[in-house]
């Protein structure tokens, strides 16, 4: 199936857009405009709005029509397709497979001070109603908290003989979250750690893709839950046992 | 409610005014009728339909008599004289008439009690009808009881099928009303086009097809989510009595339905818009449908702080209409906007005045607020910004019908996001407000209070001046939007004409005398 | 002089697009919005926002970087570049140049009942402080109104023997307002008038540009005012009279 | 101004607490000093640049000391000492010692009037820098008056020039005062980076140089637009009073300096926090800058229904310590913010009550308030109305340092566009709804006035409870924004000292003093 995006008709291929130049507001600056448009593909561009904002720098807000349409059954998500269990599921899930704890150890790892992604995840109090992983019976969850160095992190993981380690990641300016995510698998390969723990990450970038791309296990981005984590690693743990 | 503190006999004083303006051309209503509403008569006798040419029945009918006979006595007699001499029933009849090129007026005409006997049953039919879907939308509403505001957003496609998708999609978000737009100009053609279509300007044609397909899915949607969905469209136009004829058949919540609007927007003749709008409103009264009017319009061409008062004119001259065609208090779906140039400073609290003004005249009428559009650009973030500010002074006064802005006013009819986020903007400021409006004053006599005064004002005397020289006289003047009309120019003059001392008009009576007995 | 979009920093390219699918809120539905992204040549397009928006349809809104700078200096502007004479110059210009008053015949044509922009430049009171043509010493204003024929129209031109002609065009659905004005050129050229007025355009969504290639002398957009047109208008008259 | 009809009474026992809270924390402050606290002292004797290794000098000889010497007599009189046994004058004195490998604490100490002596031409050379600077600010003020309300946004670009190009850019829009946001972590450097910078992380360093750059374009845009600017940077952190010198070096007018922010939200130990907030606060006294305080911040990480009197009391307790440090009022830009979540049944209304509140107890604060950042998500346009909502508290309850909020707060620092369009949303409102808030009055024990009592209530009993229980413990248990830190945990401990008796620190002595003269 080929699909456009929709304005008020099938496939009229309608889009917004919108973004500074930096010249002054004239003609020849809203013709610009039109052109970055025209090179985005857009089929009769309409520069709908034109504003000066500032000394040298103008703001446009542009509509059109994009020219291609996409092939839908080409796409290939690799998405994380599990049914969420409930944590009652999850517990007993546990205590069916396992006979001592699962130890989960989580931060937010690097320069990055935002927690209350992990928070939401660990806490006993959890997020919007779904308990953290600390209230899980079964699970003993260690939440370090911010600004957590990859190297203490990977230090408290052979200390508490983690299985599972939960990275938390917010800020993405200039990547840094890239290059800090990527260290901590070099620093677990390292030390031999990296197969013997299920790796994952969250934050309100981190998809399940870009997580894998980047050599963990699984990621979580904005709208997830205690329990969403928690499925995936069980299972997960279960899975490996079998192998 | 009462945050204005208003002088109640200045109001009692602008009623009077008000009723004697209309008084005065009901009195010019009452000794004419129009084409339009003699091919309302045949479509509530259950004529409808197209010829090979694709013109309208009731058209050709009504055409036919005005060129061979007298439609001064009105379609009533013509029909129901050769229904009488053919012994023919109407289909039968009407089969006849198409394949054989004959006229309507070869019959000898038959006497008032006969009209009504042998009309009878074919308006009665049609009455109910309308009278079970009152009856339904009635039931409706039981089960599912409306909250004090009714998001309402409109559909413009041109294409039924996508208006319908559209309209599913924006119910599913949150509107309680949804409008189909007309196409661009058909407001002026003096027929109603036939059948389900899908080309159209800027909107969908109305036509019975496409009210019967759109409440069709606005029902089923009204179950799915409990909650019942108006429908509306618009009446004003050269065939403003056959679109509420229509409407009722088909179980409109709401129509456009101005006395004034045609005349001023559309360059519609002044007799003929206000006869029209009569026998229009008649039927709205009849099928429990709001009518919608339409002042807000004004402040589109002219100033919104100086013309403040007209719009508040123009809802007294429409209350006054609304209730010689017997339409109670609660259908009045009385039109204002909010259309200050937000760079007058305290705009808002000028806007603040003037929809809580209305809202203290007019404390039953299912008031219909417009949203900024004039002062809307191409910029889509300050037109968001724009329609929150109209959304909060919507929620502070309680308006009823909260007909939402769209950021993309400025550029095209609504797209489906458009029309989603405006829906998520007014449902943000309602309940984020939600108690606001209760929960404060206004200083007395300050700036909010004094616009209010000085408004009421200036209406009380726009009225006087109207009520002493007349609507017909005033509208040649330009008293409203700035426009002047000739009373013998603009569109449709033609189709007007005096009622010979004999017109019947079967349904018209009939719709008439039914207020009478209650 | 290369040129890209400006969020922060020169050069970054970034543009915000937002646009509806007509799929339900789903992973493999936002990766579509993504590869749509991609397909209007952005690089690294995020998707910051997906939101179900009814039963069939999601919006989204993404960000992300235009990969090709436009090359200024190849932007040609067909541009009105004339200064604005004020209504004193202009009435002068008239005064000196002709002996008759100069005959403006304008309206909002076709279908179109929008007014209110030729009444901003014909009517006596004007626009925004600027009064209209109606108030010109030296030029007799008609203003026909709303939804006039291009038929009646040209029949009054001919009628008031006039020097301009102006017309008014808003709606722009389903290009309504292309096919309208083009109907008017071929009605003068019928007429063998075209070359003896000058025919000017003007509306929300009319440029200099489209109205050129329409077959009009001038185009005119939004925060035009009577001084603009009667600036091109009058020169333009002068210029033919010389040839 | 008096709008919820609070009880003066109890404000007056909140204070009391608070202050009882204060003396308590300041007697431990007045006993301790911080080797960033000493490294002030040097920078305001003229000490700055960097060694071979980019180490700040001013670190690298309070480090010498630490290591070698007795700190606890406190820098100034091992400087002295230096410059008296070496006969030099502190240029000569530190190139000799930046060439020669000898330690600070290689010379006899001297007595505490010969400190002075020697020092005074150095930190007198300082303050009149200071001096100056504050004349100067009085006279760009006195020749542009401020309005009520100053719009308040960031830049963030990591590189000083554009970030110039950025603030010019907004001033001209119509910010009146520009925040350059620091570097993510730099707070948590126990240094501060030296010279001009172009590589930062969603913000800029802070240096003295990029302070200079940046003050340099404000003013000529001050001039321009006759309008003098504000510029904003961040002390809070490990460097806090040797931020807070630089800025009063370089005519910064605000600066963030919460007495507990870097505690909470760095993990910054709180007894270094302390002790670097006195001094860094003294500075900012003696320079007439306007700090800015953080519990804004509490409600981004707890609930802001739930802990709203969280705020209202670290207000008084941050009010408490401003007044330790001879802040008067018009220094004290406490902060709030507007952080409920807007599905929350008439938040509008409990976000009302809680600016009204701040505003009614602290009515000569410049207070800040902050934007909506933690229930914003992608959706920018509807980002771009909850800002709307809170410009509308803004306007209503006359707040001082107005924060913009901005649409694509859930995704990056601000781009140009960002920030000129929420300029814009921001004038739409002070200018619409100028007057609104002293148009309307609030009901009578009304849903607005509740809320403000009941969050004054508990703000008074969290305050009873900490002067109970001491600050110190009272943040060991986490009273505010859900954090609890540990009295000897968190960063700069080490740096802790407590004073010899002999303790000598000329500059904040002279600053002391100097407000005792007053
Ligand atoms: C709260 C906040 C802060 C607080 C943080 C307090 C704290 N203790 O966390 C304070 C005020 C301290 C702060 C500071 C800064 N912030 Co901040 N902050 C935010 C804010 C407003 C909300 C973030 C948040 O709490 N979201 C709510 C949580 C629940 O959502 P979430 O994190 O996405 O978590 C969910 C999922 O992603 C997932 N998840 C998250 N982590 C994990 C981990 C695992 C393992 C799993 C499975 C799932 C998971 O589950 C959660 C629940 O569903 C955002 C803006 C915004 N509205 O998003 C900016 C924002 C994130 N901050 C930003 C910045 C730049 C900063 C600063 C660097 C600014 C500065 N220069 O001073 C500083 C420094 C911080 C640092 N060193 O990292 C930027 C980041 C820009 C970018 N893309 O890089 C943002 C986007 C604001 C902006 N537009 O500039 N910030
Ligand atoms: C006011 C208005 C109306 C009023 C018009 C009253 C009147 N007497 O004009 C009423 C309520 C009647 C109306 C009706 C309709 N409208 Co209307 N209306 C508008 C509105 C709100 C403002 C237009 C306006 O007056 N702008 C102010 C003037 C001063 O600006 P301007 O026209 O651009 O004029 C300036 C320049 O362009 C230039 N200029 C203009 N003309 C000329 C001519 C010359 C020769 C020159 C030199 C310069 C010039 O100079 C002017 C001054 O600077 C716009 C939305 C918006 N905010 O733009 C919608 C809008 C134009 N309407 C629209 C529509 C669809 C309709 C309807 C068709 C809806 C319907 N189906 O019922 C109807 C029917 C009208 C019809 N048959 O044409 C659409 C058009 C969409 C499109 N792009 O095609 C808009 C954009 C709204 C929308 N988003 O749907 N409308
Ligand atoms: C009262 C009224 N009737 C009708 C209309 C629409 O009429 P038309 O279809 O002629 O554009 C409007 C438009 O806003 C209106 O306000
Ligand atoms: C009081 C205070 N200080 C400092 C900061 C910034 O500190 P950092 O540079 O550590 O992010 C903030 C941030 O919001 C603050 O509120």
């Amino acid at each position: 199936m080929k699909i456009k995006p929709y304005g008020d008709t099938f496939n009229d291929g309608k889009v917004q857009v919108s973004f500074t130049l930096p010249l002054s507001k004239s003609a020849k600056a809203t013709a610009a405009a039109k052109e970055i448009a025209k090179e985005m593909g857009l089929i009769d561009p309409s520069v709908v709005h034109a504003e000066s904002i500032g000394n040298d720098f103008s703001f446009y807000i542009v509509y059109g029509s994009v020219k291609t349409a996409i092939e839908l059954d080409k796409i290939q998500v690799d998405e994380i397709t599990q049914e969420r269990l409930s944590r009652e599921e999850i517990e007993q899930l546990i205590k069916t497979n396992f006979d001592k704890n699962i130890v989960f150890i989580g931060a937010s790892t690097g320069t990055d001070a935002h927690t209350v992604g992990i928070d939401a995840i660990m806490n006993m109090k959890g997020f919007a109603g779904h308990y953290g992983l600390e209230r899980y019976e079964g699970i003993t969850a260690y939440n370090l908290g911010s600004q957590v160095l990859n190297e203490d992190f990977v230090k408290y993981a052979i200390e508490k003989q983690a299985d599972v380690l939960l990275v938390s990641q917010t800020v993405t300016q200039k990547e840094v979250h890239l290059k800090n995510m990527v260290e901590l698998v070099e620093l677990l390969e390292a030390e031999g750690l990296r197969d013997r723990i299920i790796l994952i990450a969250g934050g309100a970038r981190i998809t399940h893709e870009i997580a894998k791309e980047l050599g963990y296990d699984a990621g979580f981005g904005p709208g997830s839950f205690a329990e969403d984590v928690a499925t995936f690693a069980i299972k997960e743990l279960i899975e490996r046992k079998k192998r | 409610m009462n945050k204005l503190n208003l002088d109640k006999k200045q109001i009692e004083s602008c009623r009077n005014y008000a009723n004697l303006i209309g008084q005065d051309v009901q009195n010019f209503i009452n000794k004419h009728s129009t084409v339009s509403v003699e091919r309302t008569v045949l479509r509530l006798l259950g004529i409808d339909g197209v010829d090979e040419f694709s013109i309208p029945l009731p058209n050709k009918l009504v055409d036919d008599v005005v060129k061979n006979g007298d439609i001064s006595l009105g379609i009533s007699v013509y029909i129901a004289s050769a229904l009488t001499e053919k012994k023919m029933d109407l289909d039968n009849f009407l089969e006849y008439y198409k394949k054989n090129n004959i006229s309507l007026t070869d019959f000898n005409l038959i006497s008032r009690e006969e009209v009504y006997k042998v009309l009878r049953p074919y308006y009665e039919k049609s009455l109910s009808t309308i009278k079970k879907n009152k009856h339904d939308r009635s039931e409706f509403l039981r089960e599912y009881p409306r909250g004090k505001t009714d998001i309402y957003v409109i559909v413009a496609t041109g294409n039924i099928d996508e208006d319908v998708i559209q309209a599913v999609s924006a119910a599913k978000a949150g509107a309680d009303i949804i409008a189909v737009i007309r196409s661009t100009g058909q407001s002026l053609l003096d027929y109603v086009p036939y059948g389900k279509t899908t080309e159209g300007f800027g909107g969908t044609f109305a036509t019975q097809e496409n009210f019967k397909i759109m409440r069709e899915a606005l029902d089923k949607v009204s179950r799915e989510e409990q909650r019942y969905i108006y429908l509306v469209n618009y009446a004003s136009g050269l065939c403003m009595p056959e679109i509420a004829c229509m409407g009722a058949l088909e179980r409109l919540d709401v129509l456009l339905n101005d006395s004034m609007y045609g005349i001023i927007f559309r360059d519609i003749n002044m007799q003929r818009t206000f006869i029209d709008q009569y026998f229009s409103r008649l039927i709205n009264a009849y099928s429990g449908i709001i009518i919608n009017t339409g002042e807000d319009n004004y402040l589109t061409t002219a100033d919104a702080v100086e013309e403040a008062h007209t719009v508040t004119a123009s809802q007294f001259i429409n209350e006054a209409f609304a209730k010689l065609a017997n339409l109670p208090s609660n259908l009045m779906g009385l039109g204002h906007a909010f259309e200050i140039n937000p760079d007058v400073e305290n705009s808002f609290l000028l806007e603040l005045a003037q929809a809580q003004l209305a809202r203290e005249i007019f404390p039953d009428a299912p008031l219909k607020y417009m949203p900024p559009t004039k002062h809307i650009d191409g910029n889509i973030f300050k037109a968001y910004q724009q329609n929150a500010m109209f959304n909060m002074v919507t929620t502070l006064t309680d308006q009823s019908i909260h007909l939402l802005g769209m950021m993309t006013e400025a550029i095209h009819t609504p797209f489906m996001s458009d029309r989603y986020l405006a829906i998520k903007n007014a449902k943000m400021i309602q309940k984020a407000m939600k108690s606001f409006g209760s929960e404060i004053q206004f200083k007395e006599n300050g700036i909010i209070q004094r616009r209010a005064y000085e408004v009421l004002d200036e209406a009380e005397k726009l009225l006087k001046q109207i009520a002493e020289q007349g609507l017909f006289n005033s509208l040649e003047n330009g008293v409203f939007a700035q426009t002047k009309r000739n009373i013998n120019g603009g569109k449709g003059l033609l189709g007007v004409f005096e009622k010979h001392e004999n017109y019947i008009n079967v349904v018209l009576e009939k719709m008439e005398e039914s207020f009478y007995e209650d």
